[in-house]
């Protein structure tokens, strides 16, 4: 069975490790599974997530603790905590266009060794990548993203792992989802059975449910 | 109309057509989804995940679960559909916007635009933006003329920049201007405004259209 | 409206179109559509589908009735005059890893230039392809792949063209409406609305959909 | 056990362990299916797009909606999903599964195999296999030792490769081989045939593993 409590969950991290976090603007984050890293005090993360959250939500919790060393993410507009520390030289920040972000998680979980895609091109962004033209136009090469653990918010999860998304808090969750050595969920509802036909994650992609301590 | 943004975006409105598919960028684009013509339908996309975004919900009716891009509290109209990032940039890269209209710090004549980072000062990062300029069929830039009274029209973008060459037009308060390959052509003009106040506002220089018109500002929503 | 009849489908096509047919083993494939598409006797067609199907189902239907000019699929095992017809001459065939040729088919619709995959490295399906080096592994790179037309089946299609798709029938549909300019859903079921949650083929995607004749 | 293979789809069900993702090819290794042994569950996905694949239905039950990578009208188990060709192969190629068994034409002593085409003869198309057999954790391969005779587990293969030293494992009725570093080891052989009889009947040269087992054929289920 998959299912583990959040003292299981908090005894699984350790300093360094890198972490996708699922969510935009923290909708579709995991407000639990956060709480639970911040409180485990491992410091030295990798944190993969969209945004930057605010800076008392989502992710930017973990920032305001100082436990992030990097942050990879497609903006840090709203959290002007993330911004100061970048500023500051305490926080790395990598930007990626959001496109990009995602297909590169997305080609992490499914094995490609990289894709190619014309944003970014004439900007900063294409930095350091490998510049390719194809049939006459001009793409940068953008490789795969994994890491670690996926820290998932599912708003139905059935017993066996299969996880729906509900509105708009699918955003980033699946493909992090596949992306990761251990895939967590928090359910935002516990149900027996899904329906195979609405699936959005598989079982196969999910490691561990969690749920509040007893 | 009350201020010079519902104004950009009235105009901006006019540029609808039946069936586009739309991305509106935060701050002034978003008033232009206030202003969608009669008898135009158009499909908001928003980059977190649905098309057919619908205006704010009333009051306590808000579903935390449905947000925008900017993570305001949004509807979905009849016909909607959410999906996850990889699908939503997918629509964008994919040429299957037909429109999106973007505020920007900077453009210029090549088509340039600069937006998503203002080196050692803000750094908000080009979140969905450098994709929907790349992926858009049409791209618009909708802002004020100036900053504080400097040009932000330029000759050439000082600014990093967001997307090379991939504004088709601008829209201001002080008129309407598409990109060609001789230059920026000011093709309506706000009749508050002469053209050399214009061109004085502008560091680019300006190529007057023959048939140059009245910015049309009013029409019936 | 997105409502066609079966007549107004069948004038949209020309001899020498490209045509991506969704259905894997003929599951998911419009019968209708080919069908009509057969009436037509439109040739030199391009098909693009997973397999040749059987000689009297899918597009099995067209490469029979000699419309078909090339057949890009990744197998064609179950159709033994596909096979005859290629051994002759009369049917040229493009075979592509099923993988493959489903990513390309993204890539198409999604604006990518190409990706790199290990699928195929150190056999034929190499040749004529850029193989590259990334972080020590090889990979070829692979293009995106569209068409001019795409037949999608749709089992439960709302009115303004939003489809879902049952069971196995999903298969290459989804990707393939993306792909196209010009995408024709054949309903088996037609309903007013969808929820929005579980809709696999938002209307965006679908120009046409295609009903009986009255 | 009726028949070869059979027996050979019991010896690999063997190997099968608790909560592995397993890819059964077409032919002999969908028999594998039916002898999961006891304790032990496994969730087979389909490459068409599902997991949890289920048995044949009863006659009069089937869906032809729901099939195999066959076409085979088959069920789905609790706590199945479907999917899109996309999503089926993402988690093919990208190390979801986590073996995968299929019948060849030829295998060789570097672990490369030959199973999709014979030139001017059977041409029926890679389908599935060259992704999962890059993408598998773990290849095996399940036939019968030769073809009318001939040896099928080669010093090179001579027809097109489906891959390039991926196998893992052999499983045929004469015995059970790993691909090695160094070659191809031996290590259970089915009784009723003698060392020599097998190296006979193989082109690449065996190693003899030290403690050559028994082959296992029975297990309860």
């Amino acid at each position: 069975m998959k299912l583990i409590n959040i003292n299981a969950f908090k005894s699984f991290f350790q300093d360094g490790m890198s972490i996708m976090v699922g969510g935009f603007m923290v909708v579709g984050t995991s407000e639990p599974l956060i709480d639970a890293l911040v409180e485990t005090k491992v410091k030295d993360l990798t944190i993969i997530c969209n945004d930057a959250g605010y800076p008392n939500k989502g992710v930017g919790k973990l920032i305001e603790n100082n436990q992030v060393k990097k942050l990879i993410a497609s903006h840090i507009g709203l959290n002007p905590t993330a911004g100061k520390m970048m500023a500051n030289g305490r926080l790395e920040v990598e930007l990626i266009p959001q496109g990009t972000l995602v297909e590169r998680i997305r080609a992490g979980g499914a094995g490609l060794g990289g894709f190619l895609t014309p944003t970014g091109i004439g900007t900063i962004v294409e930095e350091g990548k490998q510049k390719m033209r194809v049939d006459d136009k001009e793409y940068l090469l953008e490789k795969p993203l994994k890491a670690d653990v996926a820290l998932i918010r599912g708003s139905k999860v059935d017993q066996y792992g299969n996880v729906i998304y509900h509105a708009t808090t699918r955003n980033f969750n699946p493909m992090m989802a596949m992306a990761c050595n251990h895939t967590f969920v928090w359910p935002e509802q516990i149900v027996d059975t899904l329906d195979p036909n609405y699936i959005m994650t598989p079982h196969i992609f999910v490691d561990y449910i969690v749920k509040e301590n007893d | 109309m009350n201020n010079i943004k519902d104004m950009i975006a009235r105009r901006v409105a006019l540029e609808l057509k039946d069936g586009d598919v739309v991305n509106l960028g935060i701050g002034l684009p978003t008033l232009v989804a206030n202003y969608v013509p009669k008898g135009i339908n158009v499909f908001f996309q928003s980059e977190n995940g649905l098309i057919n975004l619908g205006p704010k919900p009333e009051a306590g009716e808000e579903d935390p679960d449905l947000t925008n891009a900017g993570g305001q509290p949004v509807t979905i109209l009849p016909g909607g559909a959410f999906f996850d990032s990889a699908l939503s940039f997918s629509i964008i890269r994919g040429h299957h916007v037909d429109l999106t209209v973007l505020g920007s710090l900077q453009v210029d004549e090549k088509g340039n635009i600069a937006n998503w980072i203002i080196p050692n000062k803000m750094v908000p990062g080009m979140g969905g933006a450098m994709d929907l300029l790349v992926g858009a069929k049409k791209v618009i830039v909708a802002m004020s003329h100036t900053n504080k009274g400097k040009p932000k029209i330029l000759k050439k973008c000082s600014l990093p920049l967001t997307a090379k060459g991939e504004v088709d037009m601008i829209f201001t308060e002080m008129g309407v201007m598409e990109i060609t390959p001789y230059g920026i052509r000011l093709i309506e003009i706000n009749p508050q405004y002469t053209i050399s106040e214009i061109q004085e506002k502008t560091e680019a220089e300006l190529i007057i259209a023959k048939d140059l018109k009245k910015m049309e500002l009013i029409h019936e929503i």
